[in-house]
């Protein structure tokens, strides 16, 4: 398909379908962030890229039959592979024989969380979250460095007329938007605060509460969300996720125990991995949102700027 | 019955997704995802009374949530001066 | 039983289009969206493998004793919103490209370089 | 008695959502232009999507997953209609066309509607 905008609505209905594939799957948190990011954020990315980057694709590839035949071998080679795996569902497959049983017996007595998950997430495998973490700071960053517009007032306000004219007649919209976003945040943090319970938690938090504010820019223009939202408090804030992260393990270390053993933090270990959760998943939330907000902002700015440079030059 | 809704909805995500392919403008291919969010809040709340544990539909509130930003989102971008351009170049 | 394998072979499937939409088409944005087709089959992988008869969603709660592997579970969700991070970067990376050279095709990039050396 | 009333009625809602649904999607394949389409979706989406959600929240006897369906019920009665409103009204403004009652181009959809 040469259309890039017909290939990118396919993406987001094949998100959509494989976070319904989550589901029946049993991992609702994974579905829970699939929806949340792959439908929403990915989606709308990619469509704001490709407003920048123009609608159509050459139609000239390079040497198919070459690609395909790549393809069918390698394609084949793994099909042989899978020949040796244990089978669809089955128990006894080696993936559940090793530190599973340990999750799933006992993360009830040594953390108190009933969602394995969220435990694993944050207690078990908390390093590796960590760089989890890192990784998505140093993504934003590096999205910071390569798109960010710097702007002149003047530029600043004819940007602004553009946009006031454009959202005038969206009146039914607005509304419904208005009515809707306070809920949406709400939502969030109960999903943030839910996560020890049920699926949810710090990423998927993070990321619906910048889908809200997506949705605000998106209907009242940027000049008003950059009223709104600072830009700098933003960059600070993704910032403070990972200190506040890296803190509660340097804490823990303090106390005597070993980086992300909260067992410390408190005088019970339950509650302190209790705390440790809460306090490792508000800074993953920070993180996310301002990470998510920090890309949107700066995509959407770069639209402008190529925007308003055309309709200079025309 | 709810295995037969499932089915029923099932097979109209396949409807929404032939018209996704096929649909001849932008906005058709806007509908049809839509339609298919709608579909999928609905497939995942059933999936859950199927699956005996109905607590998780947290899921559905975002999808519904997800899909009216993405929706909007599209629409929104897709007013943009680089889209005019090409639907004007079509039609001539 | 060789078609207990099923879920693997989708799974190749899938990586497979995503491969070769990656290596066909000279669209850096096309190519960016077989890269997450070809994310998306992993997570698949993991997710499927995770998947226990007769278990159900690793939430604890009582009168239920076979839970899914919850381990797949942590590394696929942190890996979705890595993706999603690292998919923005390769955007705005494609962007700048259309900005530096006015296209996103590979081969009018290469022809730009081969230009200016 | 009162669960096999219960029962039955929540079956009956599920029943006619999931016809909606499929008229739903007949429609979204079937239908010649843009516009119709649109009407297929966006009259039967809400009742069809409400149906399901009120057949669901007649079988369970937990509170609080009441409470979650009746707030997806209100989330879809809000979202839906907006959608197809600001889809039809964005739609109109780009300059799409209805095809019904019209002589022009001789599209593959036009011909099964003359």
């Amino acid at each position: 398909m040469k259309d890039l905008f017909a290939v990118i609505m396919l993406t987001g209905i094949y998100s959509l379908l494989s976070a319904s594939f989550f589901v029946a799957m049993d991992a609702v948190d994974v579905a829970f962030t699939e929806a949340a990011v792959g439908a929403g954020v990915s989606t709308l990315l990619m469509l704001v890229a490709i407003t920048i980057t123009g609608r159509s694709e050459n139609p000239a590839r390079h040497k198919p039959f070459l690609a395909l035949a790549v393809v069918i071998v390698t394609g084949s080679l793994l099909i042989y592979g899978t020949l040796d795996m244990p089978h669809f569902g089955s128990s006894l497959a080696p993936i559940h024989q090793h530190v599973t049983p340990r999750y799933i017996n006992d993360s009830m007595q040594e953390i108190g969380v009933p969602n394995i998950v969220t435990s694993v997430l944050a207690s078990y495998r908390a390093f590796d979250t960590f760089g989890e973490v890192v990784v998505i700071f140093t993504a934003g960053i590096g999205v910071l460095a390569l798109l960010m517009v710097v702007r002149r007032p003047e530029d600043i306000e004819k940007i602004n007329f553009l946009n006031e004219s454009m959202h005038e007649k969206h009146l039914i919209l607005r509304i419904v938007t208005k009515t809707l976003i306070p809920f949406i945040m709400l939502f969030a943090l109960y999903v943030q605060f839910h996560g020890d319970f049920g699926p949810g938690g710090g990423f998927q938090a993070g990321v619906i509460f910048a889908a809200a504010i997506f949705l605000y820019t998106m209907v009242f223009g940027m000049a008003t969300a950059r009223r709104v939202i600072n830009q700098s408090f933003i960059r600070i804030l993704a910032a403070v996720g990972v200190l506040l992260y890296g803190s509660v393990g340097v804490v823990s270390m303090l106390n005597g125990k070993e980086f992300f053993d909260y067992s410390a933090l408190a005088s019970d270990p339950v509650a302190g991995q209790h705390l440790g959760i809460l306090l490792i998943e508000l800074g993953v939330g920070c993180t996310v949102t301002a990470v998510m907000v920090i890309i949107f902002f700066n995509f959407a700015d770069r639209k402008e700027k190529s925007q308003h440079n055309e309709n200079k030059g025309s | 019955m709810l295995i037969a809704a499932t089915i029923a909805i099932l097979v109209v995500m396949i409807m929404a997704i032939t018209r996704a392919i096929i649909g001849p403008t932008l906005y058709d291919r806007i509908l049809a995802v839509n339609m298919f969010g709608t579909k999928t809040v609905l497939l995942i709340s059933l999936l859950g009374f199927v699956m005996g544990r109905p607590e998780f539909l947290d899921i559905a509130i975002v999808y519904a949530l997800i899909n009216f930003i993405g929706v909007i989102g599209v629409l929104r971008y897709s007013d943009s001066a680089v889209f005019k351009d090409d639907s004007k170049q079509k039609e001539l | 039983m060789i078609l207990g394998l099923y879920n693997y072979w989708i799974v190749i499937i899938l990586m497979m289009i995503g491969f070769y939409i990656v290596i066909a088409h000279g669209n850096l944005i096309k190519k960016i969206v077989g890269l997450t087709i070809f994310q998306t089959s992993v997570f698949i992988f993991y997710i499927s493998m995770a998947k226990v008869d007769e278990g159900t969603a690793p939430i604890l709660a009582e009168g239920i004793n076979q839970y899914s592997n919850p381990l797949p579970h942590v590394l696929i969700l942190t890996a979705i919103v890595v993706g999603i991070a690292t998919t923005a970067l390769a955007l705005a990376l494609a962007v700048r490209i259309k900005e530096a050279y006015g296209s996103i095709e590979e081969k009018d990039i290469q022809e730009k370089d081969n230009l200016d050396c | 008695m009162m669960d096999i009333f219960l029962n039955i009625t929540s079956s009956l809602f599920l029943l006619i959502g999931s016809f909606l649904c499929l008229s739903g999607g007949i429609g979204i394949l079937r239908f010649p232009d843009f516009f119709t389409r649109m009407h297929a979706v966006g009259v039967s989406d809400t009742l069809a999507s409400a149906m399901i959600l009120i057949g669901l929240m007649l079988q369970v006897p937990d509170a609080i997953v009441i409470v979650k369906l009746v707030i997806i019920l209100l989330m879809t009665l809000l979202i839906s209609p907006t959608a197809s409103h600001a889809l039809a009204k964005a739609a109109i403004h780009n300059g799409i066309t209805h095809k019904i009652g019209k002589t022009g181009e001789s599209d593959k959809e036009l011909s099964s509607n003359p």
